[in-house]
């Protein structure tokens, strides 16, 4: 392994930008990707001291799509700042490997995070706390926040600064060991059967078309497709995106264009309701 | 509500808003000042009356217990449900019933605003991109602290308004709005995630065979009614299936 | 209703059968043209009233939008309802409600004749299997046209009976019909797809523990309520893993 | 590959036989073998001209058994024929090969074609039209007319075509190449779950024996059966039936006779209801 | 009901008891002579009226019909809701109703036995390993014989004591017992069973990853409501791919 | 295969030992091994006569926890049966190996076993039965003691034989086919997932605390977390116990004894409910 110009005051002030800014920026077409840049913007003195085309480069690869769950997902920045660090320092380390390893991870840890963060821990917490705060006591506002940040705060670090020790052997890992891409694959459907349960649960689609004769429901467009298949609009709506976004490489807002199109005609038709 | 405490609490409801850095980033904002129940405590303490403030706070947060915002998805607006509702609430002496009430109107309303948010969050984005393209470096890296302010303008004067001219303000704006405005935005907001999971598809999608593990995730839910976490159990079969299968390849 | 009118009609029901060939087959007769919403339109036509037909077509249309006749199990007998309960509607005035009352009626009574109506069939079909032995060939090729009369017999003869002599008739014949009669022929009917599915497990199972893939596709509908289409996605999600498993023991 | 004697008025014309006949003399006993039969008997004067004993044979050997979903499965129809032409033509094409692929092939078109053709697309395509006729206009009636047939004519013209081609070559595909066993083992798979829902949705045994004190049901003998599991009386008729034809080569007459015994004796002993 | 009488009922219960013995094990005692059905048939002899208590038997019989004990988590109390409800039913002419809800309440109330029970048995069971420590061999064998003597204790009493003073007496235990000691007991009956299937799971899993299985069974049931067999089903189908793919990692 | 010193009436009387005594000295400790100690103590002298070391030896290695289904999962004692007569008779049968294919075969039997006899079959006869004799008569009665009996004491009986032959051979099946060990981990398989469910369903953890202010229930802090995941409590239960037995190795009775802790505090506190 080559040797990395990683200190812990890089680790620790890139852990800070990441932690403070992952969505500061964030809309749908490349999402978390301003935080990734500022982060390397603020230690691309250290990694290239006074190359100003490098600098320009690390930051400029930086500004796409970017997304996970940002809090158990700190492990990707992580990982991409230690391969950064890595091929600051010579180390036999691709672009393409960075981005290959950040798209492989950010679907799979965002699943898997929004499940188990905002999905499972937070609400079994709160519900304690709402237990201990149901007479208007401060105890479950303090029990809340001191269990949270007690558990999340070290838990976030330490999977930011596993990061990036694995991120300066991760190329070795990918290359020398065939285990990796086993484990890469079978996170992507742990990551894609997630999305498709988020998917289902998060997006709507409402057909609205009903024929109503004498009061009573003749035809009922929204409901008959759901009844073919549960929420069927949204499957197909959500194999339509993917179709435009990955096959037709349409970007995020063209597709949101779109949508908004559809949105106006579809309520001024008729079809479609909030 | 005196002017500080208005501000105050917008400030606060700002700053423990999901997009919004300057609390610490998430994990502290919106993860914990920003739970309702935590909220509570805050309102309380500016306006005097932490008691009542976390008795109305366990109702808020009970509705809100299980919000999860994947891909970008915040809908209901929790955040501004609870900085319009629980002060309002708590100054004006509604009961339970009526602060719920309130929130939840707050929060299905909110959503006309989210398209337009993100939209204007392409400012700065577009900018920082043109910066780095410049090498102007320096300037790119702190584009995401005052890119912010956008943010601040959507989350900070709608609560300010709404708290301080109080629900008899938030109901003419609600019996006001062009319905068709509100419907529009409704409909263009609601498959919105679907654009983030696109993209996490496009990465994840290696052969055209696994959007069937997307379907069956999709299934699980829509179709039997499965929740989250089971999913994620059957999705965490499915990969030791394959991780076992990737193994027996390569005879390892 | 004039006779030429219900032997029209008793003719398109015939034509519009599952099993009957000279509309072009299957897919203009039974799933296009035999659709009880277009069924309703050239019956309107036939009757003079496309309008009114329609209408009721709609009606009856939406009791069966869903079904699917998987290994002949053609139950309930959504034709003879259709034309039947339609004509009869559109002369004699009937409201929605009572036009599809007297469908559904006429849809489960039919039952009774599923199993005649193959008995019958087997004498075409083994007179077929004799001329092929015997070398005459061209004969043989062209029993699948003639043969065809059979299934006239058993639709185009109750269809015409109960359109002509209209919703008395029905009731008639319905008041006066042994029951145990149809019960038993009910019963006998009741599971006679599960020969076919027989057939086609005979051809799909390879080892004892194939059947599992049969158990839990009936598993997923019976005990857990899951849709034909959630089961196929399942059971699309199984074969992919048998296809990687397959790859894999070959070292691809 | 071996030249065949396929020519386009040939398919052509096995293609609206197919379309037209398939289940013309439907019964459980061979299904839609008959259709077969006449398929082949239309065009064996192209294929053995003059040799009576091959066109003999070549109708024979579709006698038996045939089954699946005649519109999306008429690729398999589409792939005999083409294998029987390049039989004839004079390649390496076994007939046990030619039964072997109709066997493989049908089960799985049956349970695929049904859920999707009948049990997703026809629905939806009712749902809107029902909507666009429900005060009595013929639109939706035209709507349904245009899309079905605009949609499935073509869509099984380039099955059937497909499968000639496929079919020629299929011998080798199977015999060359691993590839294909895998997938006829995969599309089997998914056949037979969609086989197993199908005869839990609709195959019937309603055992009917209750036991009624004081107008009270103390025993309801179904009941307390599917509430061991649900549809248990239907399964173990699955399992039975399957055991008969398949292990004891009982033909489908046979068992029906025996359906017919057990409901006279089921009903009058007051075991089953309809 | 005369002492004899009474006497006779007890030992049955306890000889149709789970654990014991002396009727030939489990198979024609606790599985067979035990099951409420059939023990209502021996009691009715007893009692010298067959047929009122298979009547009632059958009542019984049906609340308690698809009883499983795994793991020996043996709640509700079957065996003593049977031989107490039972023979008071037929004796004081209970009707059905009656005679059930006095099953049901003996049945559970019966749970705090079952620990002190346990522990119990203990004793014979350390003294059995002392036993074969100290190489006496031929006693150690017997063990198991006299051992039993513990659940005779626990079973014979209750039993005798609640059939013979009756109804009333089982009310007035009810009433007087210590509600805590009862709720206590309950609680820490309640997760018992887990402690057996914690020692399974030991044996049966053999890297961490092997809990998904467990979890997909426990989540089959708790989120998607599939009952044991429907789980068996998809267990064995989990199995039959591990199965496939253990065979193809050796290229078999 | 090494010979054995098996005879038929050993056989019988193991058998009969095991079915009578399998639950005797039933605790949560040891479970059914007494009656393993007891089923070999009473053949202790056919096996290593006057060699008390050995007698005691064999006797010991049964101590032991062991479960199973009693009647399908005779096998298992049958297996061990077999193993041992093996290695009296001096074939290379290491201890290791019979705690070891007691230890396999164990979880996936009581599974199995338990869903099959008093999840199935015995639900299924005395349905039935109920039927037979819902008017008091004694038909139902003797039918499920005829069927019952008739069917299970032969199964029972072949499957203990079937282990006892087996158990001879179980050696060399295990060290020299590899198909052994495809079929435990399989059956481990099935074993885990029912014992899930089982858990789920038998086991029961309610948490109690409610905060309800006038007469309305404002937190109910057990449906909330149900709420998250049902019955959560127990499966976080069911993970604790596996880890103090399998990690921590604590003794079944130590787990009880910290139940009984949890169950006093838990009550008096407020939190666990009956
Ligand atoms: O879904 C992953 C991720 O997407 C966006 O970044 C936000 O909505 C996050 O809250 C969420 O965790
Ligand atoms: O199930 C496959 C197939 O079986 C029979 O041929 C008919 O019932 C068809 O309608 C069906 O598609
Ligand atoms: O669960 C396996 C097994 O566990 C214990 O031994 C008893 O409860 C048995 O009744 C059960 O079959």
């Amino acid at each position: 392994m080559a040797e990395t110009k990683l200190t812990k005051k890089m680790i620790r002030k890139s852990f800070i930008n990441w932690m403070m800014y992952n969505l500061s920026l964030y809309q749908p077409e490349t999402m978390q990707a301003p935080a990734l840049v500022k982060m390397f913007g603020d230690i691309r003195e250290d990694l290239y001291p006074g190359d100003l085309k490098e600098q320009q480069e690390l930051m400029a690869r930086h500004l796409p799509f970017f997304n996970t769950e940002p809090f158990l997902g700190c492990i990707i920045p992580g990982i991409a700042l230690g391969m950064e660090a890595e091929r600051a320092a010579g180390g036999d380390v691709s672009t393409e490997l960075i981005t290959a390893i950040k798209s492989a991870l950010m679907g799979p840890f965002a699943g898997i995070g929004d499940a188990l963060l905002p999905g499972t821990f937070i609400p079994i917490l709160l519900a304690i706390a709402c237990g201990l705060s149901a007479n208007g006591e401060v105890t479950g506002v303090f029990f809340y926040m001191a269990i949270f940040l007690g558990v999340m705060i070290p838990v976030t670090w330490f999977m930011f600064t596993k990061g990036c020790q694995l991120g300066a052997s991760a190329a070795e890992m990918i290359l020398g060991n065939d285990l990796k891409d086993d484990i890469i694959n079978s996170l992507n459907i742990v990551g894609l059967t997630v999305v498709g349960c988020v998917a289902a649960a998060y997006a709507r689609i409402n057909i609205s078309w009903t024929y109503v004769q004498d009061g009573v429901t003749l035809v009922d467009l929204g409901a008959l497709i759901n009844g073919v298949w549960p929420k069927l609009p949204v499957y197909l709506g959500a194999l339509g995106t993917y179709y435009l976004v990955a096959k037709k490489n349409w970007s995020a807002m063209k597709v949101i264009g779109l949508y908004l199109i559809i949105a106006i005609v579809g309520y001024f038709a008729g079809f479609l309701a909030p | 509500m005196t002017l500080l405490q208005a501000i105050l609490i917008s400030l606060l409801g700002y700053l423990t808003y999901i997009h919004v850095p300057f609390l610490g980033g998430g994990l502290i904002g919106w993860y914990c000042v920003g739970r309702p129940l935590v909220s509570a405590f805050f309102i309380g303490l500016i306006l005097g009356d932490v008691t009542t403030a976390i008795q109305l706070g366990v109702y808020i947060q009970l509705i809100f217990i299980g919000l999860v915002t994947p891909g970008g998805s915040i809908s209901p607006d929790m955040n501004l449900a609870t900085y319009v509702a629980l002060p309002i609430g708590v100054v004006t002496g509604l009961d339970a019933g009526a602060t719920t009430a309130l929130a939840i109107t707050v929060a299905s309303i909110a959503n006309v605003m989210a398209a337009p948010n993100f939209a204007a969050t392409m400012i700065p984005v577009n900018y920082q991109k043109k910066l780095v393209a410049d090498g102007k470096l320096a300037a790119a890296t702190k584009v995401p602290i005052w890119g912010n302010g956008v943010k601040f303008l959507f989350r900070f004067i709608p609560t300010f308004v709404s708290v301080y001219y109080g629900q008899v303000a938030i109901e003419w704006i609600v019996a006001n709005s062009p319905q068709a405005l509100i419907d529009v935005m409704t409909i263009f907001g609601n498959p919105m995630s679907l654009v983030g999971f696109a993209i996490l598809m496009k990465l994840m999608i290696k052969s055209a065979t696994d959007i069937i593990y997307f379907t069956v995730g999709f299934a699980l839910f829509a179709a039997l009614g499965a929740d989250m976490v089971t999913v994620l159990v059957f999705g965490l079969a499915l990969a030791l299936i394959e991780f076992k299968v990737g193994r027996a390849r390569k005879g390892a």
